[in-house]
């Protein structure tokens, strides 16, 4: 092996769903090691999409991709994925909820325990822990699915909007959270977020895409260095990243708007 | 001004109106044995009915038990087999292909072709009973339960996939608590196919020594005696069974599912 | 849909009977068959229509609601049935003696009802010859349902199973079994196979009846003691399963176990019902408690349609 | 490095693994034969029944003829039937309270004890047979279609209650089509159920009026004859006229949910 | 009748699911027809709860509440829901679900499939008008919603969170839609967001919420006049209502984080 390979690597990648139109064209690339990648554009230019290629939940149609230096689904261990929408079971209360994981690992009950309680404590959750999905309100159902894919802590993680359901005060302390999370454990990240402002203080890059077909249009690296404080984001280099990224965004999106 | 409160039916009324509807049932029948001219020979009265099963009680409350012992061991046997089947089906397309057309043929096989085969193999009496029983309320179970276990949300599997989960976890811990209505709705069926299949198979296998066999001996022998009443009390008595058994899987029902699915959501307006 | 039967189907002027039989069309119908396809009953002026039955025919409720007019079936099925409320009459006898029997093994031969005795015997439940084996003769066996296989028996040479003596003997035999049956009919228990109708039709159409009997009575004669190629051929188009020589083979059975004709030395001829012998039948009915209330041989049988010799 | 392409069975592999496990099935059959010592008139062999099927084929096709006639008459009421009770019970509690105890008291009502009725008021031949096999598949449908009626989501019922929409409007545009699955899952065991129905209608109520009574018939005569082969013969059509009709239901299935039921997901991986 | 009758009215109202915790305390609260209310405050303290009970789909355990003049459920024919999830039916394409208000009310095939068109051009999906829902990215799903509750132009528009899946791009666009349609048919709005700025830019009151149990916390005025293009975002007196609100909502969940 010469020099540190992927994390993900993307080469000329296409994705069509079925005989469908192209959804994803001419993708490349490469995520290394500690990199927290957000990814931003508008809806329906096949950021989920990235997210479930990399996790093997949907197959390459041209090109390739490398995950963990293996195929995707190999790589699956060492991955988790918060999807979009909770997808919790409904026949297992919150706290079962965010055992599963460990429980399909074949983790004693008792460690298991401790540590969904943890992570539900981290999430704010822990007065909820014997409720059932339909018992929660869509926020916290969103915040149960973020402290079920954090129990492993994974070295890639896949975030599709976690945080979207959440008011601003809750999803600031959860950015801070995860980072120090990342601290703890390093792991590399692709996030999709809609937020500009969430994706620079989080991120070291910036995937700004444009969609019909949805591809890359421009990344902007973020040069902060970690760990980062809540206090950056009142910092006039943060509110001058943010214009950046959102200058870019309206280029892509005038092109599409009518 | 408040917020409506809607008009539920009471658990009272939930009681009640079973109850009233067979007072219209036994009325209607009352009117159909008065205007049809049907004689008692051909549907007896409901008070002719009670009457008869208040004379033969000892036999049919001896031939119910009877009964009942196979017509138990046949349902647990389609219970458990079928759920086994269905997880066999489910696992894999492969499976699935291979072996469902063969489950389709046992079926469909005409009982009357494999009695002789079932009683060389299972022994006449309980054990074929049971094996007549089992035949009859295994089909619907297994088709129920795959249909159900086919039925996995996409997303739920999407997330086990993603956890590395084993087959076997998904089945066990996504695609069987997922499937667990449409086995319950299989279980329903084969709770009220369970005492009919026994009957019929004491009618088909079955051997009574001395006179005291099950209801299904009893169904042929008061057919042919032309005890008609006797006939419809046992009728009764099996429906009884039935009953029985379709409470058992109903309170299952609750308790599987009344925590988390819609079909108990009180919905509340 | 019910079609009227061949023969002179549609003429003007003959009176439409229908009449049910217990089974699927089969040589122990020939008698009638044979009156309809000699023209017999046409001779009497009627358009008679013959019913298949099959299982669970239904025939005793079906002439008690009208469905048909005349029926047949075993003898002291009417008594029961009547005394349970049917209003229904035997009229005639088709059969001196009932024509079932236990088939057994040759290597394990029944000579005597009481040779059941601790054998499981496949039949009818409920059946009430059964009940005088068990009730009237003392005889204890252990009883599994007739479905109407004969596997079990080929199977099993130690198997007894009822049948009808002009029946099942015979494939049995074609397989290669040496089998044997034994009539259940005997001095103890003798019950006829009879003609009846119902009770209004009787009182309303009572030439209709006596015409009816006198017909089939002839076709009967006919049948059994002339050529049968008539009714068989009309058999035949019925059902194509029944192969000729089972046809030979069950007229030749109920003549040698003279089921139809009876025995002459004791004064039985075709047709003939007896007040004494329906007496018995209906004190052994009630000696083994099948009889829910009394009733007397002019309650089950109207014995003046019985043809003179 | 390249994205892994699965291992799925081609629709080839689909079809060829049926036959496979078929071919295994026959060895396993004549296997049985040898070392069971079990005889020709108990379990005739595969090449038995396809000789004597050869041999009776003019009968068995009319018979199958006159069976399907039944069976699908029979099916078809229950199907459409079903599909209105189950409405009618899931349309209100109240309803189902009333009515739900006395469809399981005519489920569980052996055949046997309403034969005279059948008889009498459908009429022997085809018109009882029909009401048969209609007894014996009704059930299944109801239940299945009643508990799919049942499981709807209630977000989507919010939605529906929102739009003001009518009780029929929620059944018919909301409830119905989410318990397709349910209904379909019924539909299949029905279809199971239909020709072995029709089979013992006419058994219970049928005759031979026409000389060619349909495969019941044909298993009474060739049991009474002991023409085994010809026997399971009889049931092999019966099978084969069975598989007609799970696969129109499993055509039903496909073309009703392929395009947007979890059932039909192509699992990409 | 004396004054106009508020469009909805609660009084010393209180809520609890069952025999649960007491979800919403002591709300008193009118909304005057042609006000739009957000609705803002941290996850889980009642705002969907709040939509439900207004729109009758929950019943009011103690207290009070009007709606319409009437009560919640014979004002639902001038209501319309947008659920914080998409709820669309899976077996109707995109189109045939914005299409079920219509056709539940009985209005012709044409006409129902002209209004379709019209509101799925309106949130940008006039290209994915016969994709099924399963075909569709998240944020095209919540689209479908918003248009399907836009067709019936009802007189109460109950919304919640109905923006949160969205690109920045879209989100404002849609905004300004909103209130273009509000000039249109004057309907009265409760909005449930956590974007404090898209709450100043389209309301005229905005209701801060505290949870545990969930109650108001107090309410901040936004005067300036409708209607309002989308360059109000840029001015000061813009940004001073967002601070304040801001403010409001730090107040709240200080007392609630640990
Ligand atoms: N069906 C239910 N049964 C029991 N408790 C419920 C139910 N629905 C909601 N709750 C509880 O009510 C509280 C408020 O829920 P609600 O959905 O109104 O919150 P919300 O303000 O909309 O939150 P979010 O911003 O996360 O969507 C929560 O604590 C939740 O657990
Ligand atoms: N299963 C599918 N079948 C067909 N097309 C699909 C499927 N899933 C997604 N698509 C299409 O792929 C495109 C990209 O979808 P994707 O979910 O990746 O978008 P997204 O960027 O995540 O959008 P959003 O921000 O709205 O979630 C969309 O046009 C969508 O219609
Ligand atoms: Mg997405
Ligand atoms: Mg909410």
């Amino acid at each position: 092996m010469e020099g540190p390979e992927p994390i993900v690597k993307f080469t000329a990648l296409r994705k069509r769903y079925g005989s469908g139109p192209v959804v994803l064209d001419n993708l490349t690339l490469a995520a290394a090691e500690g990199d927290f990648i957000s990814l931003i554009g508008p809806s329906g230019c096949g950021k989920s999409t990235i997210l479930k290629l990399v996790s093997g939940l949907n197959p390459v149609s041209e090109g390739q991709l490398a995950v963990l230096g293996t195929t995707p689904r190999q790589a699956r261990d060492r991955q988790a994925f918060i999807f979009q929408d909770a997808t919790l079971l409904p026949w297992l209360t919150a706290r079962r909820n965010v055992e599963l994981p460990l429980r399909l690992r074949g983790s004693p009950a008792a460690e298991r325990r401790a540590k969904a309680r943890e992570m539900l404590a981290l999430v704010g959750l822990d007065h909820a822990q014997d409720y059932f999905p339909r018992q929660l309100s869509g926020g916290m159902r969103m915040r149960v699915s973020i402290a079920r894919a954090l129990t492993l802590s994974p070295r890639l993680l896949l975030l599709d909007e976690p945080f979207g359901a959440l008011d601003e005060m809750t999803r600031n302390r959860l950015n801070e959270e995860l980072l120090a999370l990342r601290e703890r454990w390093r792991f590399t990240a692709l996030f999709v977020t809609h937020s500009v402002s969430e994706a620079v203080f989080l991120s070291n890059r910036i995937m700004v895409m444009a969609a019909h077909p949805g591809r890359l249009h421009g990344e902007v690296r973020v040069d902060f260095p970690y760990p980062r404080a809540g206090e950056l984001r009142g910092r006039p280099e943060f509110q001058a990243k943010v214009n950046e990224v959102s200058r870019l965004l309206h280029e892509v999106e005038e092109t599409v708007s009518p | 001004m408040k917020a409506p409160i809607m008009k539920k039916p009471s658990s009272l009324q939930l009681w009640l109106l079973p109850v009233v509807s067979g007072l219209a049932f036994v009325g209607l029948w009352y009117g159909v044995r008065r205007w049809s001219g049907l004689q008692s020979w051909i549907l007896p009265t409901p008070a002719e009915i009670i009457a008869a099963a208040w004379t033969e009680r000892a036999r049919l409350l001896a031939a119910a038990g009877n009964t009942a012992v196979g017509a138990l061991a046949g349902f647990l046997l389609a219970g458990v087999l079928g759920f086994g089947t269905s997880m066999l089906l489910g696992v894999s397309r492969a499976l699935r292909a291979s072996l469902y057309p063969w489950l389709l043929v046992l079926q469909m096989t005409p009982v009357i072709v494999l009695t002789p085969i079932i009683v060389l193999w299972a022994g006449p009496g309980l054990p074929g009973i049971v094996t007549v029983t089992w035949l009859i309320s295994y089909f619907p179970i297994v088709a129920n339960m795959t249909q159900g276990l086919l039925s996995t949300d996409m997303n739920h599997v999407a997330l086990f996939r993603m956890a590395n989960a084993t087959p076997l976890q998904e089945m066990l811990l996504l695609r069987v608590p997922s499937a667990m209505p449409y086995y319950l709705a299989g279980l329903r069926i084969a709770a009220t196919l369970a005492p009919i299949g026994a009957i019929f198979g004491e009618y088909m296998v079955g051997n009574s020594s001395g006179g005291t066999g099950g209801l299904g001996f009893l169904v042929y022998s008061y057919n042919t005696q032309i005890k008609i009443p006797a006939l419809f009390a046992t009728a009764l008595t099996s429906c009884l069974l039935g009953f029985v058994f379709v409470a058992a899987v109903s309170f299952l029902n609750w308790a599987v599912l009344h925590q988390w699915h819609d079909s108990f959501e009180r919905a509340d307006h | 849909g019910r079609q009227p039967a061949s023969s002179p189907a549609g003429s003007p002027g003959l009176v439409k009977v229908r009449f049910q039989t217990d089974w699927f069309p089969q040589p122990e119908h020939g008698g009638y068959y044979q009156a309809l396809a000699k023209g017999y009953y046409a001779e009497e002026g009627l358009e008679v229509e013959i019913l298949p039955g099959g299982p669970n025919a239904q025939v005793m409720s079906s002439v008690a609601v009208g469905r048909a007019d005349l029926g047949m079936t075993n003898g002291d099925d009417v008594i029961v049935a009547v005394a349970r409320g049917l209003p229904i009459k035997m009229v005639a006898a088709e059969m001196q003696r009932d024509p079932q029997g236990i088939l057994f093994h040759e290597e394990h031969p029944l000579r005597s009802l009481r040779d059941l005795e601790g054998k499981t015997l496949m039949a009818g439940a409920g059946s009430t010859w059964l009940e005088v084996l068990s009730k009237k003769l003392g005889i204890k066996f252990n009883l599994m349902p007739l479905v109407g296989d004969l596997a079990r028996f080929m199977n099993d040479p130690t198997f007894v199973q009822q049948c009808f003596v002009t029946n099942e003997p015979y494939f049995a035999r074609q397989r290669g079994a040496q089998v044997g049956a034994l009539l259940i009919a005997s001095d103890e228990y003798e019950p006829y196979r009879v003609i009846f109708t119902g009770r209004d039709y009787l009182a309303k159409h009572p030439e209709v009846v006596r015409k009816f009997v006198r017909a089939s009575v002839r076709g009967w004669i006919d049948y059994l003691g002339g050529d049968p190629a008539a009714a068989n051929r009309l058999l035949a188009a019925k059902r194509s399963d029944l192969p000729a020589e089972f046809m030979t083979y069950s007229i030749k059975a109920m003549n040698d176990y003279r089921l139809v004709a009876g025995d002459p030395a004791k004064g039985e001829r075709v047709g003939l019902l007896t007040a004494a012998r329906i007496q018995k039948q209906i004190d052994l009915l009630r000696e083994i408690g099948v009889l829910d209330r009394h009733v007397g041989v002019a309650d089950v049988a109207a014995l003046e349609f019985v043809p003179a010799p």
